[in-house]
């Protein structure tokens, strides 16, 4: 379990940064936390040339309010996530999730902007930037680009990042008044992926479902939003019966890819169940908590 | 492939290794700097034996290029006991009967000692998942737990007298 | 009383003498032995279960600067150690000779400076395969038309246990009378059968295996430290591998970082870097990773068994009958030390007095790794006691009895004891019925029936598991056991220095058992010397007596045994020097704590730690100075440890998540040693047996490829998925042991993994579920759910 | 790790268009996205390479393809492909049968029925998500033989068109997808943190 040799490259800017990835090209990997790409480099999966280190470029850290908006460094780690005032009282949705990722440790070196980059199915971030309607700042050689998350997420481990760029920000609006939102995931234990977990942000005006954004993780081939599910719920007073048509939309877009979490069937019925347990507890949020 | 050189704190003495980049923490710490407290368990960040303080964060040292260290303050468990005097947490492990085959022990000690300074007064619940990145075989946890609550105790008196 | 408690012996809830290493970072396990010139192996494994090996090239990784050698079976040929003996009478490949038989089997090991570069190296080794059918089911590995394993062993009958009746079937075991079982279970008002399987698994200790081998040309000597839970083994066994006179081989066990029966057998590793160090004349390291720890060393159970009861319309038992595959992987590399090829499966009918029963096992070859360990338990007994705690369960349901009920019905009494089973066995000693009325008051198991009965009704799942059992621990009489041909004793040496302190030297060997804590206080009590003051040393074979090392729970029914019998052998001489002091007859004094007096005579005294110094220059005429014994102690019959479970859980119906709402343990292990120690083993082993029940399982595709090999995967239970454990006890001491002591460790390992098991079932008894196999995770809980339709 | 594989692919050109592409191992092979044919044994024996690098992960695989079958009267070839990768740690095979015939709504259709095996490390880490990157890898494939066929169908000489290469970046492209697939799911098994 070694590491096969590489090149080791600390930027302490992003310009930097980016012309190191465009001088090396394909054989440059960014590392960010690195609890993925250092074990499949020791299992000799990876075997980048050049590692091009972006923890030490302090501009991609931290948390800050601008113009009505939630601006999140791409380096800012799990851990201060759950520990954002700011966050928690903004957008506490992102708090809560972080919490339910991977462990103690891996959350201080662990990072938002990788969670997203990665564009795996099976991460938390991505879901939760759908569900919140994130926008990305990808900077690169041309410049800086904003790419909101509905366009971000194109498939398994291919996202709209290209190879020269790195994801600097990410920004998301504070969550509105009456408004409530989870994030439910089920795990077989602590460190573990979602088996299945589903996003919702829901408001209210009065009884009556305002808007709705459900998206889920871990349940196709990427991160999804699950608009029909949305639609059951936007314009109706919400009951039970209601939440359980939503869940049932939810379900038809799930294609799990079946492994020791579990098969194809049971994954699209916890996608449901968890589509189900966010809906109630964001609906519980509303106005309160 | 070419050395470089790295210099940090640890255990409150600063120190200079060469390492190649690929070199992870865990074995500059074990093998370079003959700090052996700190345990491989699994290679994959799931066991937590070789927990490390590193900035005043736990983190684990078998996913952490030595070479990422540059300038940092590291603390191992061979730094835990000031003055030839244990770590309140040291002496809760002991005498609530927190260890068996000793393997997790540095790992949890350390990981124990940074959680109680983020939350001094921890329930159980709060216990068992400001801990959960630690995995042990021998002792079921339940002992682990009380000697945390033991040390947070010891810890709050000490406090709690020099306040006075 | 107060100078009792001063010695901090028997019966004292003492700190472990262990700890301030551990504690402050400064234990020694292998890993940490570093030796000047040392070098590392790294293994090249196959990638493939079965395949023929056409050609292994070597070129490339030998041009890599740093690299000494990369040895391969050719190379072990010439030396005759390309296969070696398992403990089971099987031979294993110690690096695939022409043939790989599973996946990640030794094929190569590449030496080099560091393990950076042996790494490197390792991926440079050039290995052809030709691929061939892999079998993963041992069902199917008994087709007549199934390929064939072992092509070393076509046309023997044999596989060193018993006839074997096809290429891929290793030994046919049975015990009991067939005859009176079948005709009782002909005549039975009622009779029950199941397919109970107990998967594979993998004990997963925190520290890996490994070993530093260190050969002394100039001495002929060599020197392995290495994880051995059986150190002096590993000695007699490179004697017999090496030709070195076991005098010039050294085996040290340094910390172990937990066993639980991964570190018992000996493996290629090993004596790769053993043959390493020996040709190249240098320090040989070899660390094994998590992966190839889950993958190779060592798995357990694996066992596909059907069992049936027979019994009458009140629930009485008249007959037990079992049949069984054991899937023994590649080689039959079983770490056990019985003269039967299923260990102390016999155990199976339990607590309860069942007047006849027949089981057999039958061992199957399988593209799987080798081993078949006793993980935190004795040899198969955790699969003979998951088989009747689970079938009892089974006859319960079908005749509507309750479970406790039925279980008070069949108890052997306690004035049967000894008692003689169907099977063989002298129970030594137990109070089966007493203990479990004590556990179901504590829970209120009336209660919980009721709230059940509740909770049912509104369509929620709550279960209560109940695990009445008996283990068989402590190998063994050497009439029973023995590996190799050395029979199962274990050892203990005794010297107490003039100023009245000691060292005691062991066979056995701690991973974390608190050997140096409890030895010391059984000669704390027997000696009258304070615990502290007395050293506890193990496994280093130059220091101690031969033993046979730490695993099925021996350590303190054998080892225990030896060290109370050397210290009673110091006791006695100590008493005549007291008596020479004292100048009255050895007859005439008392034995008084810590001191003798003459009867009589209180204040006529002379303290052990007086006696110690006399020992060295005042003894009665004719006596030798000194004051010290060694003792092996062969034990006349197992220990009989039991215990009464409860556990009760909560099924969510949406997810089939189960969550342990509560844990009751009652051990009785005869006298206790050390309350808080036992505790301790028990919490651990409880965890280890949730771990078992709720998720660990080693799968593989039908290719025989590994599913599953690192800790992502493999369930190793954190602080958050682990219940909270209430603990409690009796004592029924053992009648044969010289302290009355049974052995804990393994109790809660055996018994709780039925515990859950049969609690899990029981959420579903009111819809006529009667068994789901293990392990119990949220996936395989919903199947159960969502077949029964529960969750809409 | 075994998954099987049942496709249809519309084709634009018509059933002996295509028959005539099919029956050319070396064509079909070079329409197999990354993967070359290095060397003819003999007329139904031919040894080939898939070579892949995509970001960190190199993967080459070197191999051997038998004609099992070629059957003009019913369209269809039967080969079987197997190879290891370049390090030994994995191999793949495949079982496959592809044949055209008279398409319901395009001109003509390809069928393709596959049996892929994976063994090795990719089995251990990667297995689970073979359908997904067969399904990729065949998706490209049937793009490739149906854009080959497009360009041959209104040419003089249908081989010598159909042995131009197609663009190089395409290619890619779609293992890319593929592979990333499946570097994402070995990645999966880690801690879900970058």
């Amino acid at each position: 379990m070694i590491p096969p040799s590489f090149e080791y490259h600390a930027p302490g800017s992003v310009d930097d940064a980016i012309a190191l990835l465009s001088q090396y090209g394909d054989a440059a990997k960014i590392l960010a936390g690195g609890h993925s790409l250092l074990p499949m480099m020791k299992l000799r999966f990876a075997e980048p040339e050049h590692l091009v280190d972006i923890n030490n470029i302090d501009s991609l850290k931290g948390i800050r309010e601008e113009d009505g908006e939630i601006v999140i460094g791409s380096m800012t780690s799990e851990n201060a996530l759950i520990a954002s005032t700011l966050l928690q009282e903004k957008c506490p949705m992102l708090p809560e999730a972080a919490k339910m990722i991977a462990d103690p440790q891996v959350r201080n070196r662990g990072t938002i902007g990788g969670d997203i980059s990665h564009g795996d199915p099976g991460n938390d971030h991505p879901a939760l930037m759908l569900a919140l309607d994130a926008t990305f700042t990808l900077a690169g050689p041309n410049g800086a680009r904003q790419v909101a998350a509905a366009d971000f997420f194109l498939g398994t481990f291919f996202t709209a990042l290209e190879a020269d760029e790195i994801m600097t920000e990410i920004r998301i609006a504070p969550q509105a008044a009456n408004t409530g939102a989870s994030y439910q995931k089920l795990k077989r234990k602590t460190g573990d992926y979602a088996t299945a977990a589903a996003a919702a942000v829901i408001s209210m005006s009065g009884d009556t479902c305002q808007s709705a954004s459900i998206a889920l993780t871990n349940l196709g081939a990427t991160a999804m939003r699950a608009s029909e599910a949305e639609a059951v719920l936007v314009g109706q007073v919400v009951d039970e019966a209601l939440i359980s048509q939503a869940a049932a939309k939810a379900m038809e877009i799930c294609d799990p890819a079946e492994d020791l979490r579990g098969d194809a069937e049971y994954k699209t019925h916890m996608g449901g169940e968890m589509t189900r347990r966010a809906i109630r507890a964001a609906m519980q949020r509303v106005g309160g908590n | 492939m070419a050395k470089t050189q790295v210099s940090f704190n640890l255990n409150g003495q600063d120190v200079d290794v060469l390492v190649e980049p690929r070199e992870l923490l865990i074995h500059v710490l074990r093998e370079q700097l003959q700090l052996t407290g700190s345990h491989i368990g699994c290679e994959t960040s799931h066991c937590g034996a070789c927990t490390v303080d590193v900035n005043g964060q736990s983190i684990k040292s078998c996913t952490m290029l030595a070479i990422q260290a540059q300038g940092a303050t590291v603390m191992t468990v061979e730094g835990l006991a000031a003055g030839g005097e244990l770590h309140p947490l040291q002496q809760a492990f002991m005498d609530e009967h927190g260890l068996q085959c000793g393997f997790c022990t540095p790992g949890m000690l350390v990981r124990g000692y940074r959680f109680l300074q983020e939350n001094p007064n921890p329930s159980e619940e709060e216990i068992r998942s400001g801990m959960a990145g630690n995995l042990c075989r021998c002792t079921g946890y339940q002992n682990i737990i009380k000697s945390i609550q033991t040390a947070a105790a010891a810890l709050n008196a000490d406090t709690g007298s020099q306040a006075e | 009383m107060e100078r009792q408690e001063q010695l901090q012996g028997i019966g004292c809830s003492r700190k472990r003498k262990e700890d301030p290493r551990f504690i402050q970072g400064k234990g020694l396990y292998v890993d940490d032995v570093k030796l000047p010139g040392m070098l590392c192996g790294e293994v090249v494994r196959s990638p493939f279960a079965h395949a023929k090996i056409v050609s292994i090239n070597k070129e490339k990784a030998l041009a890599l600067p740093g690299v000494h050698a990369v040895i391969t079976a050719e190379d072990l040929k010439p030396l005759g150690l390309h296969w070696m003996p398992t403990l089971a009478g099987d031979t294993q490949a110690v690096l695939a000779d022409e043939k790989v038989c599973f996946q990640m089997q030794e094929v190569a090991m590449v030496i080099a400076d560091d393990r950076y570069i042996a790494a490197d190296a390792a991926e440079l080794v050039e290995v052809e395969y030709e691929q061939l059918p892999a079998l993963v089911d041992p069902h199917k590995a008994m087709d007549a038309d199934a390929p064939i394993i072992r092509e070393d062993l076509v046309g023997k009958d044999e596989a060193g246990q018993g006839k074997r009746t096809h290429n891929n079937h290793i030994f046919t075991w049975d015990v009991g009378d067939k005859d009176a079982t079948d005709r009782a279970f002909e005549s039975a008002e009622v009779t029950v059968r199941e397919d109970i399987l107990n998967p594979r698994v993998h004990p997963s200790p925190m520290e890996t295996c490994g070993c530093v081998a260190s050969f002394d040309k100039v001495n002929g000597s060599l020197t392995v430290h290495i994880t051995s839970q059986a150190p002096h083994i590993v000695r007699t066994v490179v004697t017999l591998l090496s030709g070195i006179p076991e005098s010039k081989v050294r085996i040290i066990s340094p910390d172990i970082g937990g066993g639980f029966g991964n570190k018992v057998g000996i493996y290629p590793g090993y004596v790769c870097a053993i043959v390493s160090s020996i040709v190249l004349g240098r320090p040989v390291k070899w660390i094994e990773s998590r992966i190839e720890n889950i993958s190779t060393t060592a798995f357990a159970r694996d066992y596909h068994g059907v069992g049936e009861l027979a019994a009458d319309k009140d629930g009485r038992i008249t007959a037990l009958r079992f049949h069984a595959l054991a899937d023994h992987g590649a080689f039959n590399a079983h770490a056990q030390p019985t003269k039967w090829p299923a260990g102390l499966f016999s155990i199976c009918t339990g607590s309860y007095d069942i007047p006849v029963a027949y089981a057999r096992v039958d061992g199957v070859y399988t593209n799987k790794a080798p081993g078949g360990v006793a993980y935190r338990c004795s040899f198969r007994v955790t699969e003979a006691v998951y088989l009747i705690e689970r079938m009892i369960d089974v006859l319960a349901q079908k005749l509507d009895i309750d479970k406790a009920e039925i279980r008070r019905r069949n108890f052997i009494q306690a004035d049967q004891f000894p008692y003689q089973s169907a099977l063989g066995w002298e129970y030594d000693s137990g109070n089966y019925a007493p203990a479990l009325e004590k556990v179901l008051e504590a829970c209120d198991y009336e209660g919980l029936r009721k709230e059940q009965t509740e909770k049912r009704a509104n369509g929620e799942l709550m279960g209560i598991g109940l695990c009445t059992f008996t283990e068989i621990v402590g190998a063994g009489p050497s009439k029973a056991c023995d590996v190799l041909g050395v029979g199962m004793f274990d050892s203990c040496e005794i010297r107490v220095h003039p100023t009245g302190s000691a060292i005691a030297r062991m066979g056995t060997i701690t991973q974390g058992q608190g050997h140096e804590t409890t030895y010391a206080q059984i000669i704390a009590t027997e000696l009258g010397l304070s615990s502290d003051d007395i050293q506890i040393e193990e496994g280093d074979t130059d220091t101690a007596p031969y033993g046979l090392g730490t695993y099925g729970s021996r350590s303190t029914p054998v080892g225990g045994a030896a060290t109370a019998m050397a210290a009673r052998t110091i006791r006695a001489k100590a008493q005549k020097i007291a008596a020479h002091l004292l100048e009255v007859s050895p007859e005439d004094i008392e034995w008084d704590v810590d001191r003798f007096h003459v009867k009589g005579n209180p204040d006529a005294v002379k303290t052990m730690k007086e006696v110690a110094w006399a020992a060295y220059n005042n003894v009665p005429e004719g006596m030798e100075m000194g004051l010290e014994s060694v003792n092996y102690y062969d034990p006349p019959n197992f220990t009989y440890p039991f215990g009464i479970y409860l556990c009760v859980v909560d099924i969510d119906r949406h997810t089939g998540e189960t969550s342990i709402r509560r844990f009751y343990a009652l051990d009785d292990c005869g006298n206790r040693i050390n309350p808080m120690i036992i505790e301790g083993q028990i919490h651990g082993g409880l965890n280890e047996a949730f771990a078992v029940a709720m998720g660990q399982l080693i799968s593989f595709d039908e290719e025989g490829n590994l599913q599953g090999n690192t800790l992502m995967d493999y369930f190793i239970p954190t602080f958050v998925e682990t219940p909270h454990w209430e603990t409690d006890y009796t004592v029924t001491p053992s009648p044969h042991h010289p302290l009355g002591a049974k052995g804990v460790a393994e109790s809660p390992h055996v018994g709780g993994i039925p515990c859950f098991s049969n609690a899990v079932v029981d959420a579903f008894a009111h819809k006529g579920v009667t068994h789901v196999d293990m392990p119990h995770t949220a996936f395989n809980v919903w199947k159960t759910i969502h077949e029964l339709g529960l969750d809409s | 790790m075994q998954v099987t594989i049942n496709k249809v692919f519309p084709l634009d050109g018509s059933v002996s268009d295509a028959w005539n592409l099919l029956e050319n191992i070396e064509q079909v092979a070079s329409c197999m996205p990354g993967a070359e044919i290095t060397e003819t044994v003999d007329e139904n024996n031919f040894k080939g390479s898939v070579k892949v690098k995509i970001g960190p992960m190199h993967v080459a695989f070197n191999g051997d393809i038998a004609v099992q079958e070629i059957n003009p009267g019913e369209h269809r070839v039967h080969l079987i492909a197997k190879g290891q990768d370049s390090k030994g740690t994995s191999s793949a095979s495949m079982d496959l049968t592809a044949s055209v015939r008279a398409g319901e709504s395009g001109a003509s259709e390809l069928t393709g029925d596959a049996d892929v095996t994976v063994n090795g490390k990719l089995a251990n880490f990667g297995g689970r998500m073979m359908t997904q990157v067969a399904d990729q890898i065949l998706g490209q494939f049937a793009d490739n033989f149906s854009s080959r066929l497009g360009a041959s169908a209104g040419s003089e000489d249908p081989a010598q068109t159909a042995s131009e290469p197609e663009p190089q970046v395409q290619e890619i492209n779609g293992l890319k997808f593929a592979w990333q697939a499946l570097i994402g799911f070995i990645k999966s098994f880690f801690t879900s943190k970058a």
